[in-house]
């Protein structure tokens, strides 16, 4: 493991552990308040953690309350670690190019030779026209662009990323994606984003925090197709239902009732009584106005609270469920906010797992 | 825009009460022996070194204050509190106490002085005690203007260039300066005004010598004995410096 | 005349007030005339404003409330009689120079003479202030070419250089000397080169209290006031 | 953290360099005598009367200062760089120079004597002229750090509280000011430390009078003149009470 | 018209005009550094164009270099117009609350009152927990939302937000649309932002500005179907040819080659020589490795950039087209980055009309 991090900061309720291999990019999701910059400031060094162990390729960064163990704290200089934060933060003193010039200048580059690597950096994150402004003078979108920018020209041994993507227009998104996709191939990097999309592209693994905590972790495709926590599930855009495994079907309570999950348990199959998810994607809900008969199925009785379009179809959504409908059943059966109705699903579009 | 009308109305006030009496001297000005005065050997002496001593006293106030500053606004350690109430006495010490605490430091019989006598320097009556007397008296005006604007400026950036690499001298070149630059630059010309119009710890500890020792204010108060009105002369000269030197500092900070 | 002003305007235990004004050297001496002066005259209440004998003149041409000038020297006093401010001044005291020495006289200056020696830390009055007048009269008097390493603008600040051992000898006052007490030895200058500084007292012109004003001054050149002034040091007037 | 290691040498020997007459006054204090010395009725009475009218002088600089300030800072006008040097002047002013600017001005026969002596008020030589010079030298001091503290504060906040539809009496009351509250503190020390110390333009323009306007700097002049130890052990009690306010200022802020 | 502008600032090269109806929210759209903030900056108040006009609800706000007429600068306090900007600018100095009790507070109403208003809108946006902390206290999505709290707590005549919905977690952001949805319904609103599901779900109109001038407006959904400009286009996920219709087809210039594009040209049908564009669908899009034979079938020359999962299938894309196909497809052909081949489109997928 390149970077191995533990760290609990009491006054913001944050308790984690995690790691990351050398080389690896990953991905931290998780609400707003979850943690995530909290973590990203202890392993940059500028928060203290009241305990915990910060050790990226061999070398300790941060050891505190650990008895036995030396307190170590090594300035955030001296860690080869680099945050691009929330905000761009350019030095408003400095034009654009000596921003990013600023990295490879530190770590020891000649004036010109720091200036050619900004040059090609902004290049890359398509602002090098502005390469002589200074930051009061950019748009917002054009300084988070150059912040990026700053940020992959410090060659640091772990780089982390604060959401480097908001801001940024259609246009630039998907270029800055590409464009991280090939620079980060061969970085460690902890990437904090809320858009599945820059998970799934950009990292090997995500790791799942709620609450201060790691509630899941694991390689992209399998927390995305098969997720443990409900913030997974719904970024993965899945429907979850939790309870206990009880004679081959998940008992779930919802919306005040207590109601019987089927589907297909996936191996190992969860010990009778224990916690499980039944999860199935909105493709696979129908909307019925009237509870239907039949019996291999599962219906779940709501009240819609919203519709919205989603690729041709319309996503509708009743408290934290959502099923894709055609347009077609939409004005056939009414469907509007506050309509009561059944969303229905074949036991066989269910998975149903462990949650551990 | 933006302010609120009544505000001017104390403004125009407060700028009153301290442009009136500017104008009482302008108006008791003895115009017709004015040249004459202000270009007497003496006066035109005493304005030399008046500009010479500041201007170094003010270098030594931003060699040494800078990094007080620094160390004020940036660090925390026991007894922080009372060092940087410390370091602002000066300020509230009667110019002559002033000098006379100088004289019990850096005179022949002072705490220092047999050091400084071992070393064959001579402190006392030399022009350096007119720079000693006036950087002591002008530091604590560049420590707490710097150390405002340290403090309001904040570490963000600090810990931003800290993660991209720099080293804290790299980072306090780079980027702690150039940000307080406006807050350093008023702290430097606070000093230097007021090293400028020293009197009291200069005329204790340096004594008054023409060429020497004797700075403008000082040739002020001499000539008052003698004659009020040339007095009067050579503060407007002290006056109009002034206002050139800080116009010119002002005119090359917003040129930056 | 000690009685004058007894029957002054606030003789029944009213509460008149006097303001003197008098050069700073005259501190302690003045305070303990002031002292007697209230005794002898109840209910009133006697204000001292010590400065420099040009400060207070200058105060006093700006209007300020003095009802008795004591100056210095006479070029000041001649300053506010010029401008008709104070009634006929009378000399009350005269002052004579002597060498300071800082304590054990370690650059051994026993006369006059000495004083031109070549590096020896010489500190003066500067010729503009009365101290330094008198020091130029000495060395004209005594043929002596010195060169002061600092003209000060007051006695005082010649005899902290002196007591802090910065000098090695400064020309002051006889009463500065006493009143150094141990933190300078003096050293006499002769009568016949020395110089006499002469202290002129006058009641201010627009005094509101002239009777008392004129008490005080009287106090001063009578018997009490000049066993006073001669306890500080201070020969009488001529 | 973060501050460069070489930095604490300059500030060890700025800090050296100021404290060390500190320690010099301390050590020549004559001990034995030192309570009878500052239990004297005139030091008392001093000592009063320098807290009091150092007090009012603050408060009149904040409550004409900070109007000043805030022009001076958000607003521009033709001429502003010149009334900004004009506002700085009396900090060159040799104190004593400003106090006969004050005479000029407020003097019987000043320029605003005659219509003062109308209105039947007396400033010079009582305690209101004390007030007035110590404000006169102080003001500067509160309109530069304030005037700092503004600018780097920036607007974007008081843009916000705008668009908001705070009125710009508003914007000033809940956001401007609590946002320089820092600078506004320091600078009312700095006002507060150098009204305490004041005294060329006092002895000028109000005169030396114990209860009315002997301040404690004053006395300590008077005394020199007869007991050079006296005025130490008086020194050393300023010193005192500035650094017990000094502190003061700093613990009720930060505890704000 | 409740709002009238017309805008110029030559040193950010923007020159604009734009109406918006009372009661109606408008979106605007466009690249990094198009101008939108500008344009918010100059109806709020905080910038004075070089020329121009703000007339809201028949009062002049700014009125500059108009011969003829009075300069007008309403200050901002005064504008009734309350601007959301791209940072959250909290009061660092007051709680939570009282930064969105500010607005209330400040155009007359009591203390107790306003901060009952401000709790009610942070309630609205899920952080009514932190009403009592200070802005340093809290993460940056929180700060966001307290942000747009305090702007919605403003009653004012015009609101303007930029990207309201940037930093949001997935979970808050739908959430948040909802309520921004029902509170904007009858105020007059312009939002800026990069998300076409804003536009499309907040929004009556959009405005789409690139380099500084209007490109294209119009009701979202007549400017997400029928883009003029590549811009919106792009955001509607729509691929788009531009040139100049000849003969029945569009000559269109793509990677230095001229070729033509046929397609089902729209009423009125562009004239002979004026420009036109042609525009489809990404699903309309098949991937050949070979030159297609058959005939009325379109078919571009590319080299293909990237690959990205989109929604089940695989989005490829090619320069500025773009291509879905199947996971099936892919794997057949051996797609990847720097594969040559063609993109075949039929000409009944192909819509063509004028660009204005
Ligand atoms: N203070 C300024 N001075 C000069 N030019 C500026 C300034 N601020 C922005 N610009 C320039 O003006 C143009 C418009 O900027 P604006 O901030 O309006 O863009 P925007 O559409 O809001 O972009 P984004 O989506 O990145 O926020 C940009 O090219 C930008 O570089
Ligand atoms: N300076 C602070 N002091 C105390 N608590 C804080 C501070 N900063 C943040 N918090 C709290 O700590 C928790 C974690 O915050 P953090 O900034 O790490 O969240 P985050 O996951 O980055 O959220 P976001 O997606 O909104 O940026 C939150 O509940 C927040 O309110
Ligand atoms: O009037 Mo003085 O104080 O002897 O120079
Ligand atoms: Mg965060
Ligand atoms: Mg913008």
């Amino acid at each position: 493991m390149s970077l191995i991090v533990e760290a609990s900061v009491d006054e913001r309720g944050v308790e984690v552990a995690l790691e990351v291999a050398k080389g690896e990019t990953v991905a931290l999701l998780g609400p707003n308040g979850a943690g995530k910059s909290t973590v990203l400031s202890v392993l940059a060094g500028h928060l203290v953690p009241d305990r915990g162990r910060v050790v990226l390729d061999g070398r300790v960064l941060t050891s505190q309350g650990r008895p036995g163990e030396r307190r170590t704290q090594i300035p955030p200089h001296d860690r080869r670690v680099s945050l691009l934060a929330q905000e761009p933060l350019l030095f408003p003193h400095l034009s654009v190019l000596d921003n990013v010039a600023f990295g490879p200048r530190s770590t020891g580059a000649g004036r010109a030779a720091a200036r050619e690597t900004a040059r090609q950096w902004l290049e890359e994150v398509g602002v090098a026209d502005l390469a002589g402004r200074r930051p009061a003078e950019i748009s917002g979108g054009q300084a988070q662009r150059a912040a990026v920018a700053r940020a992959l020209a410090a060659t640091p041994s772990l780089m982390l990323l604060d959401e480097p993507m908001a801001a940024l227009d259609v246009d630039v998104a998907p270029q800055l994606r590409q464009t991280l996709r090939r620079v980060l191939a061969d970085r460690t990097v902890l990437l904090v984003t809320h858009d599945v999309l820059d998970a799934l592209l950009l990292a090997d693994r995500v790791v799942v925090l709620e609450d201060g905590a790691v509630v899941e972790h694991g390689p992209c495709a399998e927390v995305l197709s098969r997720p443990r926590s409900s913030f997974a599930a719904r970024i993965a855009g899945l429907n979850m239902l939790r309870g206990a495994w009880r004679d081959g079907a998940v008992e779930v309570a919802y919306g005040g009732r207590s109601m019987r999950v089927e589907g297909i348990a996936a191996d190992p199959v969860p010990g009778e009584g224990e916690e499980a998810v039944a999860v199935f994607g909105p493709s696979a809900v129908s909307v019925f106005l009237e509870a239907p008969h039949g019996s291999p199925r599962n219906a779940v009785e709501v009240t819609l609270s919203d519709l919205e379009p989603h690729g041709g179809q319309v996503r509708v959504r009743a408290g934290t469920l959502s099923a894709d409908v055609s347009v077609r059943a939409v004005s056939e059966l009414d469907l509007a906010p506050g309509t009561r109705g059944y969303f229905v699903v074949k036991a066989s579009e269910v998975a149903i797992y462990r949650t551990r | 825009m933006g302010v609120p009308r009544w505000l001017f109305v104390p403004a125009l006030l407060g700028a009153a009460f301290v442009l009136l009496p500017l104008v009482a001297i302008v108006a008791r000005t003895p115009w017709s022996r004015f040249l004459e005065l202000i270009t007497s050997e003496s006066s035109q002496q005493a304005l030399a070194l008046s500009l010479r001593t500041s201007a170094t006293s003010t270098a030594i106030c931003v060699l040494l204050g800078v990094p007080m500053a620094v160390v004020l606004a940036r660090t925390s350690f026991r007894g922080q509190g009372i060092l940087r109430s410390l370091v602002l006495l000066p300020l509230v010490l009667p110019p002559v106490v002033g000098g006379i605490a100088l004289l019990y430091t850096f005179g022949r019989r002072g705490l220092l002085g047999e050091t400084f006598d071992v070393l064959g320097i001579q402190v006392a009556f030399s022009t350096t005690a007119v720079v000693l007397a006036q950087t002591f008296v002008a530091m604590p005006f560049l420590v707490v203007s710097l150390e405002g604007a340290l403090r309001s400026a904040g570490r963000r950036y600090e810990a931003v260039a800290a993660s991209l690499g720099a080293r804290p001298t790299t980072v306090f070149r780079r980027v702690t300066l150039p940000l307080v630059l406006p807050g350093l630059a008023s702290g430097a010309v606070l000093a230097f005004a007021r090293s400028l119009g020293e009197f009291g710890a200069t005329i204790t500890f340096a004594g008054s010598l023409q060429g020497i020792t004797r700075t403008l204010p000082l040739e002020i108060y001499l000539r008052r004995e003698t004659d009020a009105e040339a007095a009067v002369a050579l503060s407007l000269v002290l006056v109009v410096v002034a206002v050139v030197v800080i116009g010119f500092a002002r005119q090359s900070r917003s040129a930056v | 005349g000690t009685g004058g002003g007894e029957e002054a305007g606030a003789g029944d235990g009213g509460t008149a007030t006097i303001t003197v004004f008098a050069a700073a050297s005259l501190t302690s001496s003045f305070e303990q005339v002031a002292a007697d002066f209230e005794a002898e005259n109840d209910g009133v209440d006697v204000q001292l404003n010590f400065a420099g004998s040009s400060d207070l003149v200058a105060q006093i041409q700006e209007g300020a409330p003095a009802d008795v000038f004591a100056s210095a020297d006479e070029a000041n006093m001649d300053k506010a009689t010029a401008d008709d401010l104070v009634d006929a001044p009378a000399l009350f005291a005269s002052n004579t120079l002597a060498i300071a020495v800082p304590p054990g006289n370690p650059a051994g200056v026993t006369s006059v003479d000495d004083l031109a020696a070549d590096g020896l830390n010489l500190v003066l009055c500067a010729p503009e202030v009365p101290c330094g007048a008198a020091a130029e009269a000495v060395a004209e008097a005594a043929d002596l070419d010195l060169s002061p390493v600092s003209e000060e603008q007051s006695v005082t600040d010649v005899l902290a250089k002196v007591s802090t051992g910065e000098a090695d000898a400064g020309l002051v006052y006889v009463t500065d000397v006493i009143a150094a007490g141990d933190d300078v030895e003096g050293v006499e200058i002769p009568e016949d080169v020395n110089a006499v500084n002469l202290y002129p007292i006058a009641t201010v012109a627009d005094s509101e209290e002239a009777e008392l004003a004129q008490g005080f001054v009287d106090l001063v050149l009578a018997r009490t006031g000049q066993d006073v002034l001669a306890d500080a040091g201070f020969a009488p007037a001529p």
